[in-house]
């Protein structure tokens, strides 16, 4: 036998020894352990690494400046998922026997991941928490006490941008007769504003119409010169990954302007932009938090972390999905705090933290004493309502940075909660599940 | 010295022609398949059913059938991921649509219309060969997972485009643990790879095989090429659809037509030639080398990190994991482009004869 | 199933006299007019002889001469131009493969095609494929009908390989056996689908002297024990003017002789083109 | 009319940058009988490495070119030396897996020596339309998608010279005919290959910085590669010009097809079956299904040699 054929075969042989003893190492006990299913590889890597760098780097300060929640340290283990449905089941199965009191909360950051893993974590107990992704008839907590949609939703977005449009318009009357085109990633979650966007059409009074990019969408020409030839009066943008930088290249193209483009949240950061480079300014995105290093929290993180050399990467540092992140795990400390105040001042486990979501309140007041002043809207979460805020704010790239370029706002809220009960009952229904609010 | 087969003599052509003929062979898979039936549920974990063994047993038989495909047949397809998800999403509307319709004839009809998928794209197979046949079923790649998005039908009109698997029910016994979850896939996998074994030593697997190797010899014998490779097509397509709708009911509990994407066509081809072409044992061997070897990797870097206390930059394991998996595919080709299963037949060679060394 | 004549006794190794005349019989396939091109490349032109039950008819003729094109319009691989095969009273504009295999043509390849990956075992049971008749599903579950027919065929296919005398290679894939043993696997593949007519290129190209009279033995033996009729195309001229009843001969696509193995080599036009005269 | 023309026009433009892609794949196959399916982790490793070394050294865009073109081309030897030298005479479809294998592994390193951030590539043209055809005729002809034209142009052209005018060129020619009889009249494969996986990687970095100027440089211009293998398939594996004029087809086709066919379908649906469905997006797989049909009526592609078995 060749030398490397031995050499295979026992690389096999120790590969399947190793195999045998996946280690479920318990973390330091004592620590509240938190569960990452994180991505930062693949075609969406470069998101992935902004929110979940801002995300850990938060724990971090949080351990440094305060010595933990209470004097609870926090402990936690990114997996990678690649974007990738299975690699995410995987992930959640993984962290979720890491620690006794499991993950605390997962946060997917995947629509896909999050449908995968929704019914497991019903019979675990374990909250997910899906920050402007995932199933947005989950904002109704009486059908799904374990997911929290948290902020805001699409369909707050997507009727947030048009309130948005029209208050660029000189009011909503001014609507009628406007053309919109919306532009979409040509995937469930492209399609997913159609049905209140086609509401407000008609409500509104404006032409909708709405044009699919194919995935990756690289190539955008066919797309653009039907818009060129439509001449709409605005263009949403719903895109994702290289879409929106190329939809933003090729509104350069063919002449459109991009003041008059906004997109949603997944197609407002400066990974988008950036790419773009000129061609990128003046654009608008609807937004869940926003950006910059203006804000005490960000001072706290690079004093009390990076200064001392423990920070992710530090260009990332007050970037969109960087702040998003950071509010995200803002979010589940939080959540984390309240449930200590009913379940005592040690690790709490992912029933507790599903009240002390369900129960999260953070006025403006709060806010600013947990120093994220402005960068999130102020939250109040119930049983009824799982996101707890539904605004959206706009902001705009000067060719640098974004810039907020509204005040938080409301889209048509009775719509969208109209919409939610009826998926959710359907939902429901389908599942034979008796809706209603545990105590 | 166990394992010989000396004194085991054949005295009937129905004796050599067993699944096993050799006695110790016989007992070693009796045997694995009472640990897997019985043993297994009594020592695994939660972790272990749901994230390694689920994957791992509907991977090998996703594998099973792209290797009847590939590995008997000789028929390159890039299109796997799409047949599985017209598996798992005929099975979901099955389920749906059909009152009182049992769980196992849903996932029946819906290898079925993937069988039915599977025949209309391998017609071009009759005049295109190779690379180009290849490139070819990428069409069916690409357009399946975009017609199943597209009409909303498939999914019921919901709004994320996302379905939740319902429930598998069998004779009012709910398989809806992991661990019956996992009994429930093994036994329809068992069964499966025996089928497709029996096939492969029959009438129809020997023509798979002769028109792989030889088309023009095949037909002088009186095969008919075009029937045996649309077979091909029917029966492979058919495992991958019920691959596909064990993957959206066991494994993961929902169907997203885009995550049936290219990318696991590739992993599940990876499987196919990492495990052996035209080797049943070897999808099995593939379909867990390729499930278990990114786990591992991460599990020993992070492990390898905690104790050495070195902090590499958050990510780092993720593409080191690239790098390690694509330089030990290079590596398996160069070394064994037979597969895992050759080097176990090398094993058991040596085995034979062990301990002397020729 | 012993009846249908299997080569039952073809184990024996004495070679039996050969005797034109007490086997011959009538005409079972004719080629009229064949003419064959690849794009503009004529490689058979006007090509007619026929073929009578029982005999060994031989195709000789220089490289290149059109003879392994001739086997391929016979069987359906190459379809003419022009021209009619008619088998067994049947006309046929063109033949197609399977059609051919079915009415009984068996045939070998020049250069050796068989199933390379597959075993000996697999390869002779491969060219039992039309006598099987089991559906998928019989197949699938191994059962019933579908085992007693593996078996019944696995016992035909053993009489081959005794009569070969290939047992101690028999699960051995062919792609691993040395050249002669495959040529003999060969002709035991074509055998097994007990052709009346069998159609035989080069089967002795390449081979030394003992192992072209184990060859010649063999063809001899299937021709006398069950009637078959061969067509044969060989270069070894001592062996074609020995085994054959009547020989044809090609030469640049088109027929220059045709006769008993004596009336040929006293043909002028075919000592011409073997000794290279220009035209 | 001047709607069908400016969406022609436009995508006979995007049909050249699938071509540039498509390029690097036949050099490959056309020497070394390779589907190398790590072209588009090349073009994005190149792409990285360019932006990367202009970066971190403030190199311009000529002193980045160069350097960067030195990578590609010690990674042209490399992969001879390590993958392709011991899986000489190995089938086609092993080299095809060992090279989806080497995608992963390039995949992984640019992200490890580079990160993962996007960035943007500026070649200091700007993708705007040309402004006197735009007033004149009211036609929209971009100006940058009409420079990456004449890039590709002169590309070919290059190619053309080095393949017909060189030794190394004309041996190259050689070895894609015939190798073992290039092998017998004494030309050295092992470096013909390195040598050809080099200018794949030259033709990957031209790709690599038109796509990336386009789109940003970021892991997604490993997805350029898929649009290029409907381009092979119509243009034939073996074939420069295939690659060339296979590309305008598809590129003009699948445009084509994308702005008038889902109408014409979604109003067909309805009147006759009253299926009110929304079809655009056909993009996403018309220039595969274009190939597919294609190859039914010629298997061997545009300019790809006919074959007969012989038997």
């Amino acid at each position: 036998m060749q030398p490397w054929k031995r050499t295979l075969i026992g690389l096999v042989a120790g590969l399947a020894a190793a195999a045998s003893t996946v280690p479920a190492s318990a973390q330091q006990a004592g620590t509240q352990f938190i569960g990452i299913t994180g991505y930062r590889v693949g075609p969406y890597g470069a998101n992935g690494a902004a929110f979940f760098g801002g995300f850990t780097d938060y724990l971090a300060m949080i351990n440094e400046r305060d010595g933990g929640v209470n004097g609870v340290k926090l402990s936690w283990e990114e997996c990678e998922t690649e974007y990738n449905n299975a690699k995410g089941v995987e992930c959640y199965e993984r962290l979720k026997t890491k620690s006794a009191t499991g993950p605390t909360a997962i946060h997917p950051m995947s629509t896909g991941i999050t449908y995968a893993i929704l019914d497991k974590a019903v019979t675990d107990k374990i909250p997910l928490i899906t920050l402007g992704y995932g199933r947005t008839d989950a904002t109704d907590g009486r059908v799904f006490p374990w997911v929290f949609p948290i902020l805001s939703n699409y369909w707050d977005a997507a009727t947030g941008i048009v309130k948005f449009i029209g208050e660029k318009e000189g009011g909503a009357a001014n609507l009628k007769g406007k053309k919109i085109v919306l532009l979409y990633h040509d995937s469930a979650y492209g399609k997913e504003p159609h049905p209140v966007l086609e509401a407000e059409a008609k409500k509104l009074g404006f032409d909708l119409k709405m044009i699919p990019v194919p995935h990756p969408g690289n190539e955008q020409q066919s797309q653009w010169l039907q818009i060129r030839q439509y001449q709409p009066n605005w263009v949403i943008l719903w895109g994702w990954g290289v879409m929106s930088a190329t939809a933003l290249q090729t509104a350069q193209k063919v002449g459109f302007p991009r003041d008059k483009m906004v997109g949603n949240w997944w197609a407002g950061s400066e990974i988008d932009t950036v790419a773009a480079g000129p061609a990128a300014t003046g654009y608008y995105a609807a937004s869940l938090n926003l950006a910059g290093k203006g804000f005490p929290v960000v001072k706290d993180i690079e004093d009390k972390v990076y200064a001392k050399g423990k920070g992710g990467d530090a260009k990332l540092i007050g970037t969109v999905l960087w702040n998003r992140g950071v509010g995200a795990a803002m979010i589940t400390v939080e959540a984390v705090r309240k449930a200590q105040e009913k379940y005592g001042k040690k690790p709490v486990s992912g029933e507790q933290v599903r009240w002390g979501i369900e129960n999260l309140k953070l006025d403006a007041g709060r806010m600013k004493a947990l120093g994220f002043n402005t960068m999130l809207p102020p939250l109040e979460v119930s049983c009824q309502d799982h996101g707890g805020s539904g605004q959206v704010r706009f902001q705009q790239w000067t060719g640098t940075e974004w810039k907020s370029a509204s005040d938080w706002m409301k889209g048509d809220s009775a719509l969208v909660r109209k919409m939610i009960e009826e998926s959710a009952a359907k939902y429901a229904a389908e599942k034979g599940i008796k809706p209603g609010c545990a105590s | 010295m166990l394992y010989r087969e000396s004194g085991q003599f054949k005295t009937s052509y129905a004796a050599d022609q067993q699944l096993f003929p050799i006695l110790q062979d016989r007992v070693a898979v009796l045997a694995l398949l009472a640990f897997a039936l019985v043993g297994v549920p009594l020592v695994a974990t939660d972790y272990w059913f749901t994230a390694i063994l689920m994957p791992f047993l509907v991977f090998s038989l996703a594998t099973l059938g792209l290797n009847i495909l590939t590995g008997y047949a000789g028929q390159l397809s890039l299109g796997t991921a799409a047949f599985m998800a017209v598996g798992a999403v005929a099975a979901y509307n099955f389920q749906l649509r059909v009152p009182g319709i049992p769980i196992l004839v849903s996932f029946v009809l819906g290898g079925l219309s993937a069988a039915a998928v599977g025949v209309l794209f391998g017609l071009p197979s009759l005049r295109i060969k190779g690379f180009y046949l290849a490139v070819a079923t990428l069409a069916a790649q690409f357009f399946i997972p975009w017609l199943l998005v597209k009409v909303s039908w498939f999914s019921n009109y919901s709004s994320s485009g996302v379905i939740t698997a319902q429930p598998m029910v069998i004779a009012g016994f709910a398989f809806d643990t992991p661990v019956r979850k996992y009994l429930l896939v093994l036994v329809i996998v068992a069964v499966m790879a025996l089928a497709a074994k029996n096939m492969v030593r029959s009438r129809v697997g020997r023509a798979w095989m002769a028109v792989r190797d030889m088309d023009v010899a095949a037909s002088v014998i009186g095969i008919r090429i075009m029937q045996t490779k649309l077979i091909a097509f029917a029966v492979s397509s058919f495992y991958c659809g019920v691959a596909g709708a064990l993957y959206a009911f066991a494994y993961l509990g929902s169907v997203e037509p885009d995550g049936f994407n290219l990318d696991l066509s590739f992993r599940i081809l990876f499987m196919v030639i990492i495990g052996g072409v035209g080797s049943i044992l070897g999808s099995f061997l593939g379909a867990a080398f390729i499930t278990l070897l990114p786990i591992l990797l991460e599990v020993i870097l992070t492990d390898v990190t905690a104790m050495t206390g070195i902090s590499l930059p958050p990510g780092f394991i993720s593409m080191a994991q690239l790098v390690v998996f694509g330089a030990l595919i290079i590596f398996f080709l160069i070394v064994e482009p037979h597969g895992l299963a050759r080097l176990w037949q090398i094993g058991k060679e040596k085995l034979r004869l062990w301990p002397f060394p020729h | 199933m012993r009846a249908e004549g299997l080569p039952m006794s073809m184990g024996t190794n004495e070679v039996h006299p050969h005797n034109p005349a007490r086997r011959i019989g009538e005409t079972v396939l004719s080629v009229e007019n064949i003419s064959l091109a690849f794009g503009g490349v004529k490689a058979l032109t006007d090509i007619s002889f026929d073929v009578r039950a029982r005999e060994i008819r031989a195709i000789i003729g220089p490289n290149g001469a059109g003879k392994s094109s001739m086997l391929n319009c016979i069987n359906g691989v190459y379809r003419p131009q022009e021209g009619v095969i008619r088998l067994d009273g049947q006309s046929f504009r063109r033949m197609d493969p399977h059609k051919a295999a079915s009415m009984g043509i068996a045939r070998t390849f020049q250069n050796i095609a068989l199933f390379k990956g597959m075993s000996v075992l697999d390869n002779i049971m491969t060219g039992r494929n039309l006598k099987m008749s089991s559906n998928l599903l019989l197949q699938a579950l191994y059962v019933g009908p579908n085992r007693r027919e593996e078996l019944e065929h696995r016992e035909k296919v053993e009489h081959i390989i005794d009569f070969l005398q290939i047992e101690s290679v028999r699960k051995t894939p062919v792609g691993r056996l040395p050249y002669g043993v495959q040529k003999r696997v060969e002709l035991g593949r074509a055998l097994a689908a007990e052709p009346r007519l069998l159609l035989l290129d080069e089967p002795m190209a390449g081979m030394n002297m003992e192992e072209k009279q184990d060859m010649c033995r063999f063809i001899l033996d299937v021709n006398d024990e069950f009637g078959t009729t061969i067509v044969l195309i060989e270069h070894d001229m001592g062996v074609v003017m020995d085994i054959s009843d009547r020989v044809v001969v090609l030469d640049y696509g088109k027929k220059i002789g045709d006769g008993t193995p004596d009336e040929v080599r006293g043909n002028q036009a075919v000592i011409d083109a073997y000794l290279g005269v220009a035209h | 009319m001047n709607f069908f023309f400016e969406v022609l026009i436009g995508g006979l433009l995007a049909g050249v940058m699938y071509s540039l892609v498509a390029l690097g794949f036949v050099l490959i196959y056309k020497a070394s009988g390779v589907f190398n399916f790590a072209q588009g982790a090349m073009v994005f490793l190149a792409a990285l490495t360019f932006v990367g070394l202009q970066e971190k050294f403030g190199l311009p865009l000529w002193g980045a070119f160069p350097l960067t073109l030195g990578v590609m081309v010690l990674l042209g030897i490399g992969i001879e030396r390590v993958v392709l030298r011991p899986l000489v005479n190995q089938p086609q479809i092993t080299l095809f897996m060992a090279t989806i294998g080497l995608a992963f592994f390039l995949e992984g390193v640019a992200q490890i020596v580079w990160g993962t951030d996007v960035r943007r590539l500026d070649l200091g043209l700007q993708d705007e339309p040309i402004e006197s055809i735009m007033t004149n005729f009211n036609l929209l002809v971009s100006k940058f998608d009409l420079a990456a034209a004449f890039v590709a142009g002169v590309l070919v052209a290059v190619l053309a010279v080095f393949f017909n005018k060189t030794r190394i060129g004309r041996a190259l020619r050689a070895v894609a005919d015939d190798h073992q009889a290039a092998l017998a009249v004494g030309i050295p494969l092992k470096q013909i290959w390195a040598i050809v996986w080099s200018v794949a990687g030259f033709v990957a970095l031209v790709a690599g910085l038109l796509w990336g100027a386009r789109n940003g440089v970021q892991f997604a211009l490993t997805f350029v590669a898929l649009k290029a293998l409907p381009v092979l398939i119509l243009g034939g594996f073996e074939s420069v010009l295939g690659a060339i004029v296979g590309g305008l087809i598809v590129g003009a086709s699948e445009k084509l097809a994308e702005v008038y066919l889902p109408a014409l379908m979604s109003e067909f649906l309805l009147k006759h079956y009253d299926i009110s469905i929304n079809l655009a997006g056909i993009e996403g797989w018309f220039a595969y299904m274009l190939a597919l049909v294609f190859l039914l009526v010629r298997p061997e592609g545009l300019f790809g040699e006919r074959h007969i078995d012989r038997v």
